[in-house]
Formats: C-alpha cells, structure tokens, sequence
C-alpha cells in the first residue's frame, strides 16, 4: 500500500474502516459497495472514533465482522429501536443502522417509521434490493410489480400480491425526519451521488436536524436470478423506476 | 494497428479475491479493464486485468464488491504503446 | 443392481452447483427405480459458504437416517471444505475430485480411487462456468454406473426451474461433456 | 395421486397441507421454513387457495387468524425464533378457540419448552407433534388439521432442517381419520344467519350466553380453558413409538428427526446382544408419560438424547419420577450457520453415547434393578 | 319506537344494527358516535347481511357485544392481517376494522401500512383520540406537540418525546390505497361530513378500488383530562390543527 | 433518603430502579404493568436518565437492548401477554449476554412457564424473582440489577396487579449487594478504545477471538450459553422462605404475592396447632429445589397453590419426585377484566383449601409417613 | 315577556342512560335543550330536558355518546307558546 | 389509639372518585403516624364498571395481605357493585351509602351502623358532581375518627395531581361539607 516512487496512492485495498474485507456475499452484490461509501464518509467527516453501528439481519450481517468500527447487533427488523436506546445514552456519538429491505420495509417498517417520527438523531442506511436476499430472492414489501422472486414466480402481481412500497417517501412525510434521499451503486456515478447523500445525512445527525435516511439501491443478482453482469441494468429498468432516485427531504436547522 | 495511449494511473487487482462478477469493466470510463476468458483464480473465477491508458479515476473501486482494487497515480502521465485496436471493451 | 446402500457425498462453495448436481443424481436414480434419499445444506447459509448433500440410494426401502456416517463415494467441486468428507470415505470408495480449482492434497488412503475431473476448466470451455457441476455429474455417472447419463439429462430437465429455462442446452451439453471425458479415460 | 414421488420434505409437507384441504396460508421466509413456504405460494393458488407472503411473522399468524375465523383450514409456521415472535398470538388464539396448524422448522437446538409449554402468557396448551422423517411428517400434518378442528385448539408440527431439506419418495393422498369434518358453526361470514357471530379470546359472546368452551367473564372463560386442556390431554391418547424396552436395561428417549437415529443405532444395538430400548415420543403434548413409565419400568439406567440442553429431559424426568437414574446424552448440535445439523446427527456419534450408558450400567453391575 | 298519530320517526333510540346501547364508556367519549355512523352506513349501502368487523383493542373493544354484525376480535394491533385473513376467503364480504390510535398508529402501525400497500380490500376505520384511553390517557403516536398525557407530564416535547404521525396521509402515499379520509365527531355537522367519507370507503371496497382508511377524531375528554363538555373545542384546537379533516385521496376504478 | 413513604407497588418498584441505578427505560402501557411506567415516565428525566413511551412493546425491549449495549443499566417490562411479544428479543438478548431487567406485572393467571422456561426459542434461561410484597419488591428489584450485571443475563421481576396497586410505607434508599459493579469492558461507545467492539447473539466477534461466554461459532455459541445457564443454576444460590416445615405433615409451596396469603395463614394454622408448613420460593429460577426437598422431606403431602391451571407444581413435582404426593389447590381467580384479583386472593378462601389437604392427610390416618 | 315558537319535531330522551356529558346542548342548532340543574338520574348524572322548538333535526343524536335521543318528526308543525326570554344555552 | 387493624373496603362505578376518597383515608392515616396498606382496583378497567378499594389502618406494622376477608367499615357511591362487599362487612361495622344514587335495600344486619350520606346531592349543590366522593370523606373522618379531616384536606393536596390543581378548592369545600353534614347530626 506504499507508493511507488512516481506515484500517489489513490485508494488502498482495505478502506480504513474494515478490519479485513474478505467476504462470502455473492459475485455482483451491491451491498460491501454501499457499506464501503458509509465507512468512508465517517472518516470524511472525522467520526472514525465516534461512531456505533448497528445492523440489522441480512447478507449485510455479515459486516459485522469486517467493520472497523463499534457495532451492535440487532434482531431483524429492530435496528431503529436499538439504535435509539444507543443514541439515547451516547447522544454526541453518531449512530446508524444499517438494514436490509426486508428488515426495514418488512419485518420492521414500524420500527423505522416510529423512530423517524420521534426524530431521534440517527442515520439510517436501508440496503434496497427488492428481496430477501439471504433466503434466497423472496418477495419483500419494496418488490415492484412484475418481479420475479421465489414467491412470486411469476411476477409480482399487484392484484394478489400487492403494491411495492416507497419506503423513503413515507419517511420523507414524517415530521422528525430531518434528511431524506435514494440512492444506487449500479455505476460509479451513482456510487459517487450516493456517497454524498449519506454525507449529508450523516451531517444531519450531526447537527441535531433529525432522523435521516439513505434508501441505497444494490444490486442483488442472486435474488434476481439475473446474470451479475446484468445486475445493473436490471436494477435500473425494474427497481430504479419505482424506487426514484433522488433527495426527498433536506429540512433545515431547528426544525 | 499500433496507437499510443496516455496513462496517469494504475490499479493493483487483488486477483484471488475477485468473483468474477464483471462490475468493473463497463464502469472503467477508458475502458483498459478487461476479463480473462480461459484463466480462472484459485477459487475458479474469471478475474479482470488492466490494459494501458489507466487514468486512476478510481471508478473500478468504486463499484467493485470485492475490494479488488488499489489505485494510484502516476505524478506525471506515461505514454505506452499498444497494438490492439479495440479497448476492453471491444469498442474499436 | 446394486448390493445394499451406495452413498454419494458431496462438498464446494456456495454457488458451484452442489445441490443440483446432487437433486440430479438422486432424481435420475429414482426415475432408474432405486430408493433413494437425498439431503442439501443450502441456502440461507452465508453466500458462497459451505454447501454440501448426500445422496443414498438402494435398491431396498433405507431404513437409515438421511445423514451417513460414512459414505461409498465423493464429489468435491472445491477443497475449502473438504476436511470433514474427507474422514468419512470409506476405504474401498471413490472420489472425484474438480482438479480446476482442488489445489490441495485430498490425503485419502491408496485403497480409494481418486478421479480428477478438471470440470470447472471443460465448463470454461463450454463458455459457462456455471455448468461444472453437471460435468462432474456426467463424469460420476459413467464412471460409477450408480445413475446412466440419460437418467440424469432428464433429471436436471426437472430440476431446472421454467425461469432458468435458457441454462438447459448448456447443462445438457456439460453433463455429456463430462461423460466424454471419462469414457475417453475408461 | 396415491403414487409416490421424489420431493423434499417441505414440499411434503405443503402437499399433505394441501391434501388435509388447508386453503389459506401466510408465512415469512426463515431458514429452514422458507421452502414450505415457497411450496405453499406456489401450490395454494393452483388448488383456489391463497398463501399471501406476510410482511412479518406476526402478520402471518394474524392473517391466518382473520381466515380461521371464516371456518377455513388455514396454518402458518417459522423456526422457532419466528415462533417467539407468535407468542402473544398463539396464546390468545388458543383462548379464542381457532384451529390452527403451526409448522416449527426448528433451527439448531430444541424449541421442545416452547412447543409443549406455550412460550405465550398464561394457561394453555398445543397438541405438538414431532414427525421422525418426511413419510411420518405427511401423516401428521393431515392429523394436524383433523385434531385442530376436532379440538378447536392449535396444534403444531414440529421439524427441523433435516426434515425440511431431505429428499424421499412420498405418497401425499388424503388421509381420513374418520367421524368427518366437525360443523363450524361459530365462524363468522357477515350474514348473521340465524344471529350475529363474535370470535374472539375474551371470553364471552354478543348474546350473553356460554359456547362450549366460551364462558362468559374472564375468571371463567380462562378456567373453562384450563379445564379444555385437561379434556384434551385425557382424551387425546399420546403418539408414541415403543421398541425393545421390556427386558432392556437402558432405555433411551428421543424425539424427532434424532429419534431416527435412535431407533436406528438401538437395532443395531440388540443385533449386537445389548439390552438397550427405546422410546420415542409422537405427540410431545400430550406427552406419553404412561408409555416412558411402563418402558422404563425396569430399566436401569434412561438416556434422553435431545439437541439441546436438555428440555424434554423434565417430561421424562416427571415421568419416571425417580425409578431410575434419568441421564441427559444430548447436547447442542448445529452448523455454523446455527440452522443446520451438526454432528450429533450421525449414527456413530449417537450410538457411542449410548454404549456408555451401556457400560457405565454394567459398570455398575449386579443384580437388574 | 312506533310513531305517534302526526309524528313519524326520523331515527330511533337503537340503531339497527346494535344488539344494545348500553356500554360502560365514558361520558362525553366520541367513539360510540362513531361507530353508530359506521352501522347506519353499511345499513345505507345495504351490507347489513354482509359484513364483518374486526375489532382492535381499546375502550371500543366494548362494542364487540353491542354490535349485531358478525365480529373478529382481533389481538391489540392486528386487526387489519386478521382483517386480509378474513377478506381473502369472504372475497364479498364488507370486511372492517375498527381500532384506536394506539392500536393503529402504536401497535400496529405495520400492520395498517402493510395491508394498505398491499390494496387489500379492507376498509379501516380509525378512531383517533390521541390518547391511548382504555389504560388511563398516555402518549400515542398521534398525540401533538403540547399535548398534556399521562405519560408527557408537561405536554409532548417534540424534542424529548418526537413528532405525531398523521396516519391518514401516509396511508395516502400508498398505492394500494383506494380511498382515505379524516373526519371528526365533535359537532353534528363534523358527523354527517364523515358519514359521507365513511360511506365513500365501503364503496371503495364493494368496487374492489383497494384499501380505504377513514380517521375519525374521537373525543376522549377522561384521557385528555378535560370536562366533557370542553371535549369538542379541545379537539378542535390541538388534535384538529395537526389531523387537518378532508379528503386526502379518491382513487378512480382500475387504479 | 432513608425515611418510609406511602407509595403505591409500582412506584416503589419505579424508585427502586432509580437507587439501583437504572438510567434508560422503554415501555407501553398495559394494565397492571401501566403505572411502572408512569413512574418512570415522571421520574428518570429528573435523575437525567430518559424513559421513552415507546410505540410498542418490541420497540421498547429494542431500545432498552441499544441503551445496554452502552453499558448503562436499563429495563423494561409488561405483562405477561407484553412479555410473549418480546419473546424473541428476550431469548435472544441472553445469547447476547446483556444484563437486562425486565418486569412481568402479571395479569390474573400466571406466567411461571414463561418466565422459567423462557418463552422463547432454544436454550436460555433467566433468573426470576417473585417479591410477595412491596417492601420485598424493593429489595429484589435491586438485587435485579445486581444480578442481572454480576452474570451478563436478563433478570426478570415477576409481580401483578396486587404487588402493582396497593400502597404501604417503604423506603427505597440504595442497597449494597457487595462487588462493586463488574467493568463493562464489552460495552460500546464509539471511541474504538482501543479496538471496535461488536455485541451480538450470534456468537463471534470482530477479532476472531472468544471472549467469556462469547463463544466463535454458532455451535459452539449454543453450548456456551448452556454451559453458563448451568453456572448461574450452581453459582446462584436459589432465594427461598421455609417456615414450619420440621415436623409438618402439609407442606404449602406457593409464590409471590399468594404466598404471602398462605404465610400468614400457615402461621395462623399453626397457632391453632395444624402440623402445616410452607415453602415460598423467591427466585423461580433457579429453583429451590433442594430447599423444597428438604422442606418436604416428612410430609405427607405436598400442596402447591398457584393463581394458574398448575405450572410451577412441575418443579415441585420434580423435587420431590415421588416422595410424597403432590397436589394441586390453586386454580384460576381473576376479576371480570382478566387483570385484577379474584377470590382466591383471600386468606378464608386460601386456609379453607389448606385445610382440606390436613383433612385428607388426617383421615388416611396411622403413623408418619 | 312570553313568545310563540313553530315545533316542527320532538325527542324521546332516555334520561337513564345519560351520562351528563353535556354534548347534546351546545349541538341542537335551536337550542332547545337544557341540562337539569339539581335534578340527577339514576346514575347520579344530570341530563338535558326538551323545550319547546325542536325542529327533528337529529343533531344531538348525532352527537350523543350514550344513544339516549330517539328523533320524532310532527307531519305538520305545531305552535307553542312560551314565557322564557332566553334559550337553553341561555341566548336571549 | 386504634385496637388491632380497622378496615375499610369502598366500592362505585368508575369516574365517582372512589380511589380518590381511599388514597386521601390512607394518606391521611399514615400522616398520622398509623401503619397502613391500600389496595385499590382501577384503570385499564372498562370505564364506567367496577371500581373498588381497602384501606387497612393498624397502630402496629400490618402482616397480613393487602386484602382482607372482613371489614369493620365501608363507603358505598353506589349500589352496582355492592353486594360482594356486602357480604364482607363485619357484624359489628360501619357502612357509609351514597344515599343519592344508592337505590337498593343494602341489606346488612341490625347490629351494622347504616350511614347515610347524600353526597351527590350534596356535591350538586356545590356545583361540582365529582366532588361527592370527599363529601363521604368528610363524613367518614368526622363520623369514625380513624382519621382527622384537616389530615384529610392535607392529604388531598397531595393526590390531586398538578395538572388538576384547580379542582382543590372544590375538593376542600366538598370534605369540610361532609364532616360538617356529620357533625351536625353528631
Ligand atoms: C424474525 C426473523 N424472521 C426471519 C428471519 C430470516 N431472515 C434472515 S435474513 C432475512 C431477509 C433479509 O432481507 P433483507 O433485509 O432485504 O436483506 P438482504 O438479505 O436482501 O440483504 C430473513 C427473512 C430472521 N432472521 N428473523
Ligand atoms: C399487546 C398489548 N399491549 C398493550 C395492551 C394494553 N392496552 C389495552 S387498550 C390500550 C390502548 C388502546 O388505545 P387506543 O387504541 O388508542 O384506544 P382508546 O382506548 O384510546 O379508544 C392498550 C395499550 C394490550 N391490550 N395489548
Ligand atoms: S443474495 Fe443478494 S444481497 Fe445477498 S449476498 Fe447475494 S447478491 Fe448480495
Ligand atoms: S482507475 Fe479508472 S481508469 Fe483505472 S482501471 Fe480503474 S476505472 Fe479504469
Ligand atoms: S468488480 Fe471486482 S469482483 Fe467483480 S470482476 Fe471486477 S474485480 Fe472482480
Ligand atoms: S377513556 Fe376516552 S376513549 Fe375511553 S371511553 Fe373514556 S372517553 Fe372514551
Ligand atoms: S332533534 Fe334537533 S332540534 Fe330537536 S332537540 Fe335534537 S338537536 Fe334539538
Ligand atoms: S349527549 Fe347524551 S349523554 Fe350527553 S348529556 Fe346529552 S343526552 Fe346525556
Ligand atoms: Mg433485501
Ligand atoms: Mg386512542
């Protein structure tokens, strides 16, 4: 990782923040990719020795090992809680969960919606893939319409199955939710969009303006039963369509 | 078909801990990544290897699930000389 | 015919094809009239984890549970956990293992028969690496006798979920492969 | 449909639903759950039934709750984990008298307390049932649903992983346990035909008088509970599977897919000359307690193999009420994952524990007891 | 009940589709005005011989023997799951839930948006008195800012205690929501505008249009620690300015 | 602080978390339980602790895990119906061996099952403290948080709406269990100071290393935990009251605030010279069971008297296994809500019962057993 | 100073099942109703009495909570005569 | 100086300030330097039903539970719910009616003191019908003498939460007119 004479290092193989960064998600997942944006906004913004993790179970559990930084682990669905009974007690250090759509939009989406209303200062990051992907690609509450999944084979429909929901829209509407934004890792530029949502919301925090929330796009071609070169644009033509990027909420100080 | 081409980066690839999920390749803005086709790693994936006219953009690390990447830049670009005339991409 | 129970144990990684080669075997064998059992570690365990399944087939209803003690016969798609199968061959058995990636010493006894199958090389060859496991199920039927090469063609058609449709020619094409390969040796 | 197909014991275990004629289904994905589950989404449709993939646990429990009260057949099931989220709901549905099949697809370890005690508040019990393997999983599942209706009280089938993820040739046709599908005239369909109907779990209903089973007032409807328990443990006889115990020396009890194992390694064992028995427990509530006092009547020494810490261990324990030395041979046993089968699941590994109680008795020598 | 010689009866002491009226609910409590316009609308749309109600848990719990409709007493929170399980198999049936806020917007708040997004067709009726009454008069999810509860001695403290939901218009977000409204009992003319919103929901479900909510304000002067006579005004002036009445979405046919 | 004050039950059990310490509370109203929190709504602000009405009782036990997690003393609680909600969360925050004191007010009927068993998954157990009034309620709501630090295992407080609502004259000054507090050295606090930290049930942390009861590996993690619950049942000694039971022929095994009842009924038996005696237990768990085998050791008849259909009479059964019959002379009494108190809560009702077992045990006559 | 009044309609009020909540005065739009000063029911409540003027509009049923009025209308209104200068919430 | 413990069991329907008038006799005695317990039954009780409570009053620490089988005095607001108290009233006890509202014969034998108190009537008349329960208080402390009345007013002061602070005048005058009702008939 020392640089060569001649040259510059741009950006090591291990982020700081990662104790090891071996892994056993699947080729093309778009989680380690949100999460790694996560760990580098925390040293953007010097809270490498001022942060709790807590996460939440999915394939992402599996960080829990790999960060370099304080983590709790929660129940599936009860990461929001947790992380409020953290921030409550260790109100200067920032404090964010990090979830799956099934955690948060189905196991937990009350959770999530109680803790944004009571606009605790917490950053919650939702890893959006449209499944359950631990499972192995079950329908969850953010599935679009028309996709296939194990328990949906042949598409979600909306008569039977119901309507997807838009989580960062409800969480938008909430009176204690201070930062609200989607993004997506499909491509560089998103990553890099995206990168500065969660700073944003991470400042939210920061300043006291509320709950936050980054909705995160990944890409899950396993749940999809997509070829992981497709992953991206996959996600974009089905997911990116309903799930609209973009930031739904800045409110501002002393709301 | 010889041309020259400027490189101001480079990457060092951690082979062994790609999975060969082909995320890299179309995010490489000049397209100097490109796939093994035969040549697999020790855990039987197809990997990625750099061509030259690296810019060091980093976006390789950036979508790449795996940690494969290192990137760095040259202080002052180099030029190399290449014979294919399609990037990695195949684009012409 | 085959004297009393042949087992078939199976171990790789997440995502190598184990439980459908294994489904294949077991459903061939049933559709050839055998009794048969069959039991995967699978999914909801870590991506790219440990994934592993025995097959029992008999000519007779199996009294025994599902999970052996020791097995005939072994297929190893990778060696990253192959230590606990490893202990359980039993000393007249065979085991084939995916000499593409298998890179360490399978330390079995001389008494067992070792195959090498570079399976996961043909698959590259075929353009899919997705498909070495059905090399290697071709390979274990011709050499083995346990299940014919048609038997298990037919059995991954069943197995093969409608989505995954587009996958059938070329696990066809590598189930075939595969039995090339051994006939070719044998 | 009497033919016998290949399948994995969770789509056994959804066509046996099917056969016992369960219409609705609710679930949310939980390894090793989640295949019935997929079964039951893709199977209940074709036969005009609806599986609707709840967002939750307890939004499943609750949906089946809604379809029971309609008179349909209707289950949902998790792991056990999923089950402790049911807890509230299990209780109460047992108060409000719905027939509910619950499916256990235990994870590593034994959820054997929460199944036979109620994991819930207050007084009330399942009828657990614990198949060894997929053909006895299909029978138990169909009197699964006859005993829920017979009853009006929940019952669970408890599997595991092995179960769930095991693939055997299976027949799936319906069984019939006689005396027919009981009428469900306290079900509710809007039509307040002869009068207006109330389903509920506090115990009273809109016209002032006592239903079987539906006392009015608290007090009485939770002792009118209390008193359907014991009616159910007298008149429900214990599954149980009794083998080699009448000259055996130890007798070892297992249920479940480890009892298997048990009844395996034991004829084994008496081929090899050893005075060894077993029992194994069908119905894990009621349990067989008259069966493991009479198996163990002259028993030395009895040996409870369970994949826990030891649960069902109590059970035997008050069965045998201190006859006999009652030894605990089991132990946790999981994967790495903590769904999966560990060692213990292996026919050496279990007879090995069981020749030592062997030996530790004839270490012990003399006379039998 | 018989008319007078000169008189004819415009509306009698029991309402048809009340077994009694008697009920042990406070003086001055809104709910039972509530939920007698919720009869007198299944009676209008002729569903008196086609309905179930399902019941939360609270003080309004106490109708499940008043009402001669057939009735599902649900567990604290889940009526609108037991509600799906209902309607799936009495496809046409007018299904009903009825419950409080604390049922709805505490306990269960999952469970309402879940069954909405899902466009079930249920109709939820929500009787919101910002308080959950039945255990004394504590803080709930929908208690406004100021607002003096057991549980928020000094009045709700957005800092310390968060924000209220308004339930209605997250519910609206949906899309498998059909038709939803907040309405109020606190005078006559607030009764028959919500009557007419009531009456508009079990439309939505006979046409199959989806999920339907109406959010009834209820006066609950014991858990607001008012006189009862000072119930309507009280409402109007706290809850009211939050929980704004009207309409909030009218989805057409075939959304 | 020393001096009594007339305090209802729960806000003495409230005062009694504040002198132990207790900074972070979560909970939802539920009836007895209710008042626990409003006490504690009113009163952690002013000791600059926070107490959040949380929106549900799973939200409650989640936010009481995240303040733990910070190594700040904390608890929550409800009934036993709450309590079956967080089922999932109480097995699974003893697997992440976080020291939370949790309070079941329990409703008419009882919970022992639940809280002695663990309602919820797999192999855990809690130390359960039964106070049989509010004084005594003081003490072991302090001793709660003693133990609940002294072992990294949740404690659980069992009361009811007695205990919950009658007022008496107590002091509630700090008491000192000896020890000190344990360094919360697992803690969390974001500083990585000097390495991060993870607490979680599923048994691993970041460095690859185990840590004490935290073991690698789910397996192993399982096993680890029995092994602990093991040493929590030797190392503790089980809290128990045994009075006049040398030379009784009836011994009365009840708990909480019913055995208050049957104390002062034993000792008014007593005076009118009745060979009776009785034996509260004061932690459920572990049981006293030595103590009740001692105690009953020359009974001749063992009676338990439970607010239940029967459930701790299993434990007792299993202490005296055989020795001398046990019989069940409690039952069911509620008021008509299902919370309150009902008849049997009566010291005429409870010697009447008593009574009967000295009749019973007189008219089978001859010798001593 | 007595005045005439045009009663169109008239309630049934089923004073025992009142609970005194006061609701029902302030919404009968001509104010014809008037809580019992001294006088309680059985329950210890005091409860509204009709004056003369009802129209039938069923406002206070509407708003009762406790389902005490049953609403009468006359076919033809009737005239009465009274001697209050002021109405039941004491307007002039 | 009381002998041994005194009892008093309440009972009313919901919303008549029957754990009011307990808290406010408890308060008041152990003010006074007695031991006491009181237990009452209220909230998450269907509004309107049930409401009951005992008081025991002793010189000495108190043994017994919180409930008692017997009671030497009673205050009844209402008769719904009085006849499982009733029953409890010793022989030789006190017993307070509501006379306003309480309709029924209450049916105790000659040897029992019947009280009668119009204490909604009363309270109507000073304007304020939530009130009636101190009226009874009043009359039980001026009546029994276990407690003092300006223990009583004390007491009150300090149940009566901040947020209905601006009922205490109207709970004082009610007590003051209770004891004065007795004292005049006294
Ligand atoms: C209470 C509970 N129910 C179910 C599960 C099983 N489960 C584990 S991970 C998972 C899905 C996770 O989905 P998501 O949060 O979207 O994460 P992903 O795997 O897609 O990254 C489920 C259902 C569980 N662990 N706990
Ligand atoms: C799971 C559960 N938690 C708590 C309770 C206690 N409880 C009963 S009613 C109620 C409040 C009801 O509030 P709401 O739904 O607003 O109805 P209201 O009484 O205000 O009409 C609560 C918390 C319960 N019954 N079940
Ligand atoms: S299943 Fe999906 S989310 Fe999980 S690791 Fe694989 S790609 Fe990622
Ligand atoms: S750093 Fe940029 S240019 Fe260089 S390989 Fe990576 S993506 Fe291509
Ligand atoms: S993105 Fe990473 S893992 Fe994927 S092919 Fe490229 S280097 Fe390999
Ligand atoms: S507490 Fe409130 S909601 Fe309940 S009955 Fe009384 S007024 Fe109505
Ligand atoms: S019907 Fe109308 S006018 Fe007549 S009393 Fe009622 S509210 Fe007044
Ligand atoms: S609204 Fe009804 S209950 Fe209230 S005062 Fe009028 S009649 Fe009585
Ligand atoms: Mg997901
Ligand atoms: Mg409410």
């Amino acid at each position: 990782m020392t640089d060569h004479p001649g040259t510059h290092l741009v950006a090591p193989l291990k982020p700081e923040l990662f104790l090891t960064t071996e892994h056993h998600l699947c080729p093309g997942c778009g989680e380690p990719v949100a999460t790694r944006i996560v760990t580098e906004v925390l040293c953007e913004l010097a809270q490498q020795r001022s942060a709790v993790c807590v996460l939440g179970i999915g394939c992402y559990t599996a960080f829990a090992r790999m960060l370099d930084i304080d983590t709790v682990q929660a129940l599936h669905g009860r990461a929001p809680s947790v992380a409020t009974g953290v921030k409550r007690m260790l109100p200067d250090v920032s404090v964010f969960t990090l979830q799956g759509d099934g955690d948060m939009v189905n196991e937990g989406l009350q959770e999530v919606l109680h803790t944004a209303a009571r606009g605790e200062n917490v950053t919650a990051i939702l890893l959006n893939n449209g499944v359950f992907g631990e499972t192995g690609g079950h329908m969850t509450a953010t599935s679009v319409i028309g996709q296939r999944t194990k328990t949906s084979l042949d598409g979600r429909d909306a008569e039977y199955h119901g309507h997807p929901i838009r989580i960062a829209d409800l969480v938008a509407r909430l009176d204690g939710a201070g930062y609200v934004a989607r993004g997506s890792v499909h491509s560089a530029g998103a990553v890099a969009k995206t990168k500065k949502m969660i700073r944003a919301a991470f400042e939210c925090q920061v300043e006291r303006r509320g709950f936050s929330l980054v909705e995160v796009l990944t890409m899950c071609p396993t749940g999809w039963f997509v070829p992981t070169a497709d992953g991206p644009d996959y996600m974009e033509q089905t997911l990116g369509q309903i799930h609209v990027m973009g930031e739904l909420k800045v409110a501002r100080a002393g709301r | 078909m010889s041309r020259t081409v400027l490189t101001r980066g480079t990457v060092v690839i951690d082979v062994d801990a790609c999975k060969g999920c082909d995320l890299c390749i179309p995010a490489c803005p000049p397209a100097v990544l490109v796939m093994t086709t035969t040549d697999v790693n020790r855990n039987g994936f197809r990997y990625p290897q750099l061509l030259p006219g690296c810019t060091g953009c980093r976006a390789c690390l950036d979508v790449c699930p795996d940690f494969c990447f290192e990137v760095h830049k040259y202080d002052e670009p180099i030029e190399e000389v290449v014979d294919a005339p399609v990037d990695g991409r195949g684009r012409a | 015919m085959i004297s009393g129970e042949r087992e078939l144990m199976l171990t790789g990684i997440g995502g190598q094809g184990v439980q459908l080669a294994a489904e294949v075997i077991a459903r061939a064998a049933t559709a050839e009239g055998k009794h048969v059992t069959y039991f995967g570690v699978y999914s909801g365990v870590m991506r790219g984890g440990n994934t592993d399944a025995t097959v029992v087939v008999s000519d007779d209803p199996i009294e025994a549970p599902a999970l052996v003690s020791h097995t005939w016969s072994a297929i190893a798609m990778h060696h990253e956990f192959w230590e606990p199968l490893r202990a359980k061959v039993r000393s007249d058995g065979v085991v084939f293992l995916n000499s593409t990636v298998f890179e360490v010493d399978p330390a079995l006894p001389d008494t067992v028969r070792v195959v090498e199958v570079p399976a996961t090389e043909r698959a590259a060859q075929l353009d899919n690496l997705m498909v070495a496991s059905m090399v290697m199920v071709g390979a274990y039927a011709t050499t083995t006798g346990l299940v014919g090469v048609e038997a298990c063609i037919q059995a991954m058609r069943e197995c093969i979920p409608p989505y995954r449709a587009q996958h059938l020619p070329a696990n066809e094409e590598a189930i075939l492969a595969g039995a090339e390969m051994r006939a070719a040796l044998t | 449909m009497s033919e016998r197909r290949l399948m994995e014991g969770s789509e056994a275990l959804a066509e046996a639903c099917i056969a016992a004629g369960c219409r609705f289904f609710a679930g949310y994905p939980m390894t090793p759950f989640t295949e019935l589950l997929e079964h039951m989404a893709r199977r209940l449709p074709e036969e005009g039934g609806v599986c609707v993939n709840a967002e939750s646990e307890i939004e499943a429990i609750g949906m089946a709750w809604g379809a029971l009260a309609t008179g349909v057949r209707a289950a949902t099931g998790s792991t056990g984990q999923g089950l402790s989220l049911m807890q509230e709901s299990l209780a109460e549905i047992t108060l409000a008298r719905l027939p509910l099949v619950v499916f256990n697809m235990a994870r590593g370890g034994s959820d054997y307390f929460q199944a036979t005690r109620g994991g819930g508040h207050g007084d009330y019990r399942h009828i657990v049932l614990a198949p060894m393997d997929i053909n006895e999983g299909v029978e138990l599942t169909q009197l699964a649903f006859h005993l829920a209706d017979k009853w009006r009280n929940p019952v669970l089938v408890y599997g595991d992983y092995l179960l769930s993820h095991t693939y055997e040739a299976v027949d799936v046709s319906p069984l019939d346990f006689g005396d027919g599908r009981p009428a469900k005239d306290w079900a509710v369909d809007g039509r307040r035909d002869p009068r207006a109907k109330l389903v509920t779990m506090l115990g009273f209903n809109k016209h002032g008088e006592e239903s079987p089973g539906m006392a009015q007032g608290m007090e009485r409807h939770f002792q009118a509970a209390v008193e359907h328990t014991a009616a159910m443990e007298r008149g429900e006889p214990a599954l149980v599977d009794v083998g080699f115990c009448d000259d055996a020396d130890v007798v070892v009890v297992a249920f479940g897919t480890l009892a298997k194992f048990v009844r395996y390694v034991v004829r084994q064992l008496r081929a090899d000359g050893h005075r060894v028995g077993y029992v194994r427990p069908i119905t894990l509530w009621p349990f067989p307690s008259e069966a493991v006092a009479a198996a163990t009547k002259g028993a030395r020494a009895v040996a409870v193999l369970e994949n826990s810490g030891g649960q069902m261990i109590d059970d035997v324990r008050l069965a045998v009420l201190g006859r006999a030395p009652v030894e605990f041979i089991g132990g946790i046993s999981t994967d790495s994952s903590g769904f999966g089968v560990g060692d213990l699941l292996d026919t050496e590994v279990v007879r090995a524990r069981i020749e030592a109680v062997l030996a530790s008795v004839v270490a012990s020598e003399g006379a039998p007891a």
